[in-house]
């Protein structure tokens, strides 16, 4: 009889590992809770680093799925361990499977907890994914008030590496976002001013230190210094204040628009979907698996599995990567 | 008749030298009180005052009311000692007086009746005497059975911690707890030998001298119990035991008006030697609660304060949350002699003299955010919006840059540096020309209203809010949120304002009162006047506090202060924590029309909407 | 000593052989937290002495690491304790207590 | 130290230097400053290793410190050297050695331009021919005299009276080196070993007998830039660049400090004096300074010269203490007297530097 495995999320991990275990010839049943699949990737316009539209990415995911059941809108309740396999409880209807792989993936820090950004108080301090939303609508960024910015400012770090909020960890992902997104502002608008406020500049994946390169060289100045007050003036554009920490000086400029680079967050509802399995959670709040090097992808009960960013900030590489991993292991539990 | 026996001779002397050095103290305290403090004295001593005074001794020294309602046993312990004690004497000097029909006697003799005086005979009412005298003796003892019980655990007296003593204090301790069961045994052995004594002491003395050889201890009790008696008083002027006769003074004192000002005087003198070192303050402080930091709470602070033995950890180790102000049984300033404890030791050469002079635009109401509202945009922007729908013409003086207010420096004890950047606040709100000045910061209005002097009323925005509100001139209309409000220390216990945010969050919602309020609230444990307590551990105290207000059951935890906020937003991710006037921008019905104009109006920093 | 008209140039340069590091030790020892800082500037951005002046929390550290603690000892007495660059650490360095330890600093060290 | 490492590095930096037949150009500051250094060297060339070396009266300086100090426009310059080199080439000479190091700079620094800017030499071609009626041609070779000494060192060693030895301990003396800046640091090829290690000096010291010790400020400036020490007010920046390398040499107590260029044989010896006048301290323990020798004074050392014939009472810090560790004799008394026996008088002694009379 073919063996079933629920996977817990349809973003990018949880695809790639559907993908694999359909090919393996398992019985695949993928529940996502919204409406759509391709999780964070698909509200996203272009990838880091060749700039490359998310949508060729997520399409392929979704076309390559065979005879995956797709549950969307579907929201995981609970899952139970019985007899040798699982009861997944989702949307008041029962599903058996025989593994589960949890693919939940992470929420974008909430940017209002860092009230003194005034993302939700001033009309022009949005986040990269608002700005991912601007690019997909109007191919570049607009102020609230309609009109063209001139002048834009990338803060880098929020709600990463900030104890003050609680998340002490570096999200891997935003600085070179930050560095993509400002050279489409660039070639957007070709007259506008781009700034980059960064803490450390962590370019660290293949083509990463090319775009780095490539923003400088599209005039995008970079400023060592973290933001740390901000407020609206007249137009509706906002004051900022940093460090200039490389000439040790206090710095503020006006902009018209202020971009949020929000870090990973861990989900908090499905990480009680992972305690109820007897999973753990590590120190940054994501799930903890078996051992972070010679088995990142099993966890400490038989049978479940993690995929991605659920276990903690991830670019799409290393999402599809573990998914293959994930994917293998489960065919070895399944096949012992 | 002439009474005596040379066994009386320990507790005479403990009396005389406890009497000579208490009024020396109290004479050298008195004298040393500045000249405006002697005034409060000369004006009140023959008035009302002293009346009230001596009411709140019997009320506080002998009852022990405030101690009473923190604790029942703890209080009963505390009165069955200090009031059956005087009753014992004034029961003890009327029985004496009676028999001796008016006759003035050493005063030795009604302590040591029983053994002078064997057949009562003559006595008249003997028999309610020699019942009260025993009555009282077995009240006095079911106190020390508490304070027995009290050192081998201190938990049903509602003491979580009790205070650590000297070695003096508990020789002191010792004498005290023995001269009652000594006076029982000494009385029962007593009345078993001669058939006197009231309805316990002679069945006591009889079941004890039924025992071989126990008359034998007739005059070695007697002894012992003066023995004890005295010891005990010629150990109270070094140990805790001197707040008993130094209460009374306090007492007084405080009633005819004296307070601690901003540095020590002859008063503080009497302050330090009036605590009791129950120890109540520690139980209120959150460092000992939450941080397990038990060693500098006030009770240790003032005991070597007034050992002249303080040092920076225990001077510093305080939230001055004012928690244990309120707490104490004995109501002394703790927190005003910390910080001027502080004040005695500035740090050197802080110099301000780079901060320029700034100026503001004109308007009827000043309106400051502070260094703090700088970080918390939206408490500012909640409540200009709520000026602008209830058209406040005002002008917002830090808009561009602040100045500290100061009070950060001057709770570290900063005082003259805090004096300099005062000064140049106050240029730049009188330059204003306003009415009134309006702070969203609870710490920058109590130095505002304390030590700036200003001509114009200051408000913290609650109060200022509650009176647009209560006037009509700022319509709210209540939602369904449930909120639960956080008393800031400089606002509640510090300014005493209370009832302004309540009342305006029951304009806006359902508020929900929780116990731990008012002058009793926790501190969020962002206090600016510690600062050797770490991030976490200031996370750890929110948290807690968090909790005392169930924060996990409302819609909102509100508060009124920028730096709670803050504190609270950082140990917290489960929380909706805002300030009032968020709350408020919430129900506001005149402030959705108005949202328009207000854009326009923030372009020109001053000016009217109407 | 005969005088030339010249003297040597002392060297800018940070020879952390020769410096005296010892107040950074201290702080690091009274306040762990010293050793955290990223040097973002958090901290120097939102400080309200430095709308005015040079003084920078960050930099004052470091040149406390450095071992030119006259230099920062002078610096502290800027400061006014108002506490937003502790609200604004995001390593949570307890920057009020560093303060107060270094103006300390200052009354002890001769 | 690695000094396979080391060997490494100074094989990839040799170069070419002619076997005889020399033309000499002398240095400046060396004339004025140590004139006896540039007479020791002549000495050795043809007494000693029986060598042909030229000098024409005729020669000029290269007008180095002008151009450094931007006194004298480039076209000058070269028009200049190339006057220095056109009387080589009618002396029938083609292998040119400066004793200048600054020289030496300036010489490679112009065929370096020539050579990448052929319109450059053309024209001073012209201005040469304009000025002197002279044609020129460049050296068929080039080397700094302490080149030339460098690879006559092992035929120097062998005729030498003196080892760099402790006549006591029997230890090798140890000795730092100090290479002007000129020398290698613009063109790292043309210096032996490089501007990193070179050899060309710790090659004469092991030669001698020596120990050759790196000390960390061994790469840097002694002080004499043209323009700060000419420029008063410059002066604490020459001194402080000195006393860096002092400092940093300080703890090997070297007993000689071994120097190529004219400027830092002066400068590394007078700020010495400078300092302990200034401030009272002497980079020795015994108050004394540490000695300061050029390659050619130190070679004349070594094979017996008289001290006092090669002028070393020219140098401001006592050579005695040298001689003394060595065993070399002297005789206090010639000091100060000339070649014909003459008072050439006493200078007046030092406060806070040992001085020997």
């Amino acid at each position: 009889m073919t063996k079933t495995v629920a996977i817990i999320g349809g973003g990018v991990a949880g695809l790639e590992t559907a993908k694999q275990l359909n090919s393996l010839g398992y019985s695949v049943k993928l529940f996502e809770k919204t409406n759509t699949l391709g999780g964070h990737v698909a509200k996203w316009d272009r990838l880091f680093p060749n700039k490359r539209h998310a949508s060729e990415v997520v399409s392929s995911l979704t076309l390559s799925q065979g005879n995956t059941q797709t549950l969307t809108e579907t929201t995981v309740h609970s899952i139970k361990r019985e007899n040798q396999g699982f009861v997944i409880s989702a949307n008041s209807s029962n599903h058996e499977a025989d593994a589960v792989v949890l693919a939940t993936g992470f929420e974008l820090f909430p940017a209002e907890k860092k009230e003194e950004y005034g993302y939700g108080l001033f009309e022009n301090v949005i986040t990269s994914a608002d700005l991912e939303q601007m690019f997909k609508k109007h191919g570049k960024p607009v102020m609230a008030s309609g009109h063209k910015p001139v002048r834009i400012a990338f803060i880098h770090c929020v709600g990463s590496r900030d104890e003050k909020v609680n998340r002490p960890y570096c999200s891997k992902v935003c600085c070179v976002t930050a560095v993509k997104q400002a050279i489409e502002v660039k070639e957007a608008l070709p007259n506008s001013e781009v700034f980059c406020f960064y803490m450390d500049l962590r370019t660290f994946g293949p083509g990463y230190e090319d775009l780095y390169k490539e923003a400088q060289s599209k005039g995008v100045t970079f400023i060592r210094g973290r933001l740390s007050e901000s407020s609206e003036i007249e137009g509706g554009r906002v004051l900022i204040k940093a460090e200039d920490t490389l000439a040790s000086t206090p710095l503020k400029m006006s902009v018209d628009i202020v971009v949020l680079m929000v870090g990973m967050s861990p989900l908090r509802s499905t990480n009680k979907l992972a305690t109820d399995l007897g999973l753990s959670i590590n120190a940054d709040g994501f799930i903890a698996a078996t051992d972070l090097h010679t088995n990142p992808t099993g966890t400490a009960t038989n049978g479940v599995f993690v995929a991605g960013a659920c276990t903690g900030p991830n670019n799409i590489t290393d999402t599809v990567n573990a998914a293959k991993a994930t994917a293998l292991d489960v065919h070895n539990y399944l096949s012992r | 008749m002439n009474y005596y026996h040379h066994f009386v001779i320990p507790f005479t002397a403990g009396l005389l030298f406890l009497v000579i050095v208490v009024a020396a103290k109290w004479i050298g305290w008195i004298k040393n009180l500045d000249a405006e403090q002697k005034g409060l004295i000369k004006r009140n001593i023959f008035g009302k005052a002293s009346l009230h005074a001596t009411w709140e001794v019997i009320t506080e020294s002998l009852l022990h009311r405030r101690i009473f309602q923190k604790n029942f046993l703890l209080g009963y312990m505390h009165m069955s000692l200090a009031f059956g004690w005087f009753l014992l004497i004034v029961m003890g000097n009327l029985e004496t007086r009676f028999f001796t029909h008016g006759q003035m006697n050493p005063p030795y003799v009604p302590i040591f009746f029983e053994f002078f005086e064997h057949d009562l005979s003559t006595l008249r009412y003997k028999e309610i005497f020699t019942f009260v005298m025993d009555f009282l003796l077995l009240f006095v003892l079911s106190g020390v059975a508490l304070a027995y019980m009290k050192r081998a655990t201190s938990k049903p007296l509602g003491m979580k911690k009790a205070t650590k003593h000297a070695f003096i204090d508990k020789l002191a301790l010792t004498s005290l707890w023995l001269i009652f069961p000594l006076r029982l045994a000494a009385e029962s052995v007593t009345a078993g030998l001669y058939d006197s004594g009231g309805f316990f002491t002679r069945w006591l003395g009889e079941a004890i001298v039924s025992l071989p050889g126990a008359d034998m201890l007739y005059y070695p009790l007697w002894w012992a119990y003066s023995i004890s008696l005295g010891l005990f008083f010629i150990s109270v002027p070094f140990t805790r035991y001197m707040h008993i006769p130094t209460e009374t003074l306090l007492i007084f004192l405080r009633k005819y008006g004296i307070r601690e000002k901003n540095e020590h005087t002859s008063y503080t003198q009497v302050e330090l030697n009036a605590c009791s070192r129950c120890g109540i303050c520690i139980d209120s402080c959150q460092l000992s609660s939450e941080l397990g930091i038990s060693n500098s709470q006030s009770t240790y602070f003032l005991k070597s304060l007034r050992d002249k033995k303080t040092t920076d950890y225990l001077t510093e180790t305080c939230m001055l949350c004012g928690r244990c102000d309120f707490a104490c049984p004995v109501g002394i300033e703790n927190s005003t002699i910390r910080l001027n404890q502080r004040r005695e030791t500035p740090a050197s050469a802080i110099n301000f003299g780079y901060v320029p002079t700034i100026e503001a635009s004109k308007g009827k109401i000043a309106f400051f955010a502070g260094c703090m509202g700088q970080l918390t945009p939206s408490v500012t922007k909640a409540t200009l919006t709520l000026f602008n729908a209830a058209g406040v013409e005002y002008t917002h003086i830090d808009k561009d840059a602040t100045i500290c207010c100061g009070r950060p420096l001057q709770v570290n004890g900063e005082e003259s540096a805090a004096k300099e950047l005062a000064q140049k606040n106050k240029q730049l709100i009188e330059g204003t020309g306003a009415q009134a000045l309006v702070t969203t910061c609870p710490i920058c209005a109590r130095i505002f209203a304390e030590s700036y002097g200003l001509s114009i009323p200051v408000y913290h925005h609650t109060q200022f809010l509650y009176q647009l509100a209560a006037s009509g001139q700022l319509k709210l209309t209540p939602t369904s949120n449930l909120i639960t409000y956080h008393d800031p220390c400089e606002l509640g216990r510090g300014l005493g304002i209370y009832e302004e945010p309540r009342e305006l969050l029951k304009f806006a919602g359902n508020l929900v009162e929780v116990k731990s309020s008012k002058t009793d609230s926790l501190c969020c444990g962002g206090s600016l006047a510690i600062t050797s307590i770490n991030q976490q551990q200031r996370s750890q105290i929110a948290i807690k506090t968090l909790e005392s207000i169930g924060a996990n059951d409302v819609d909102f935890v509100a508060t009124a202060c920028p730096l709670c906020k803050k504190t609270f937003t950082a140990a917290s991710d489960e929380n909706a924590i805002l300030d009032v006037s968020e709350i408020l921008v919430k129900a506001c019905t005149n402030s959705r029309q108005s949202l328009k104009p207000e854009q326009k109006q923030r372009t020109k920093e001053t000016s009217t909407v109407n | 000593m005969i005088d030339f008209g010249f003297t040597p140039l002392v060297a800018s340069i940070t020879d952390l052989d020769k410096a005296n590091v010892n107040l950074a030790k201290q702080l690091t020892e009274q306040d762990p937290s010293f050793a955290l800082c990223i040097s973002c500037g958090s901290c120097s951005a939102t400080c309200t002495a430095g709308q005015f002046t040079k003084f920078s929390f960050r930099v004052m550290c470091h040149q406390i690491r450095k071992g030119n603690a006259k230099e920062a000892i002078a610096e502290a007495s800027k400061c006014m304790l108002c506490g937003k660059c502790t609200l604004a650490c995001p390593r949570n360095v307890n920057t009020r207590n560093i303060i107060s330890l270094v103006r300390k600093a200052q009354t002890t060290t001769p | 130290m690695k000094l396979e490492g080391k060997r490494k590095i100074w094989n990839e930096y040799q170069k070419d230097i002619a076997d005889d037949k020399y033309f000499y150009v002398r240095s400046c500051i060396r004339q004025a400053v140590f004139p006896g250094s540039e007479n020791t060297y002549l000495r050795i060339m043809r007494d000693v290793l029986k060598k042909d070396v030229h000098e024409s009266a005729h020669h000029t300086t290269c007008t180095g410190i002008g151009y450094h100090t931007e006194v004298v426009p480039f076209e000058t310059i070269q028009t200049v050297v190339a006057r220095n080199f056109a009387l080589m080439r009618e002396a029938g000479y083609e292998n040119y050695t400066p004793s200048c190091v600054t020289s030496f700079g300036i010489y490679t620094e112009i065929l370096d331009t020539w050579h990448h800017f052929p319109e450059e030499k053309k024209r001073t071609a012209e201005y040469l021919k304009k000025a002197t009626q002279r044609d020129f041609q460049e050296p068929g070779n080039m080397a700094h005299t302490s080149d030339i000494i460098y690879k006559f060192r092992h035929q120097i060693a062998e005729k030498a009276k003196y080892k760099l030895v402790n006549r006591i301990t029997g230890l090798p003396l140890k000795v730092v080196d100090h290479i002007g800046c000129h020398y290698a640091k613009m063109f790292p090829e043309k210096g032996i070993g490089g501007a990193e290690h070179p050899h060309v000096l710790a090659g004469l010291i092991e030669a001698f007998g020596g120990e050759v010790i790196d000390y960390p400020e061994r790469r840097h400036c002694c002080g004499f830039g043209f323009r700060q020490y000419f420029i008063k007010a410059n002066r604490g920046y020459s001194i402080a660049a000195s006393k860096k390398k002092f400092e940093s040499m300080e703890p090997y107590q070297p007993d000689l400090i071994l120097t190529n260029c004219p400027g830092c044989n002066y400068f590394m010896d007078r700020w010495q004096y400078a300092l302990a006048e200034m401030e009272g301290k002497t980079y020795d323990t015994q108050g004394n300074g540490i000695p300061v020798l050029a390659y050619e004074e130190l070679a004349g050392l070594m094979l017996g010269f008289d001290p006092w014939e090669m002028g070393l009472q020219m140098h401001q810090v006592g050579i005695e203490t040298l001689m003394d560790k060595i065993g070399i004799p002297y005789n206090l008394s010639e000091k100060y007297k000339g070649a014909k026996g003459e008072d050439l008088g006493v200078p007046e002694s030092p406060r806070n530097i040992k001085f020997y009379k």
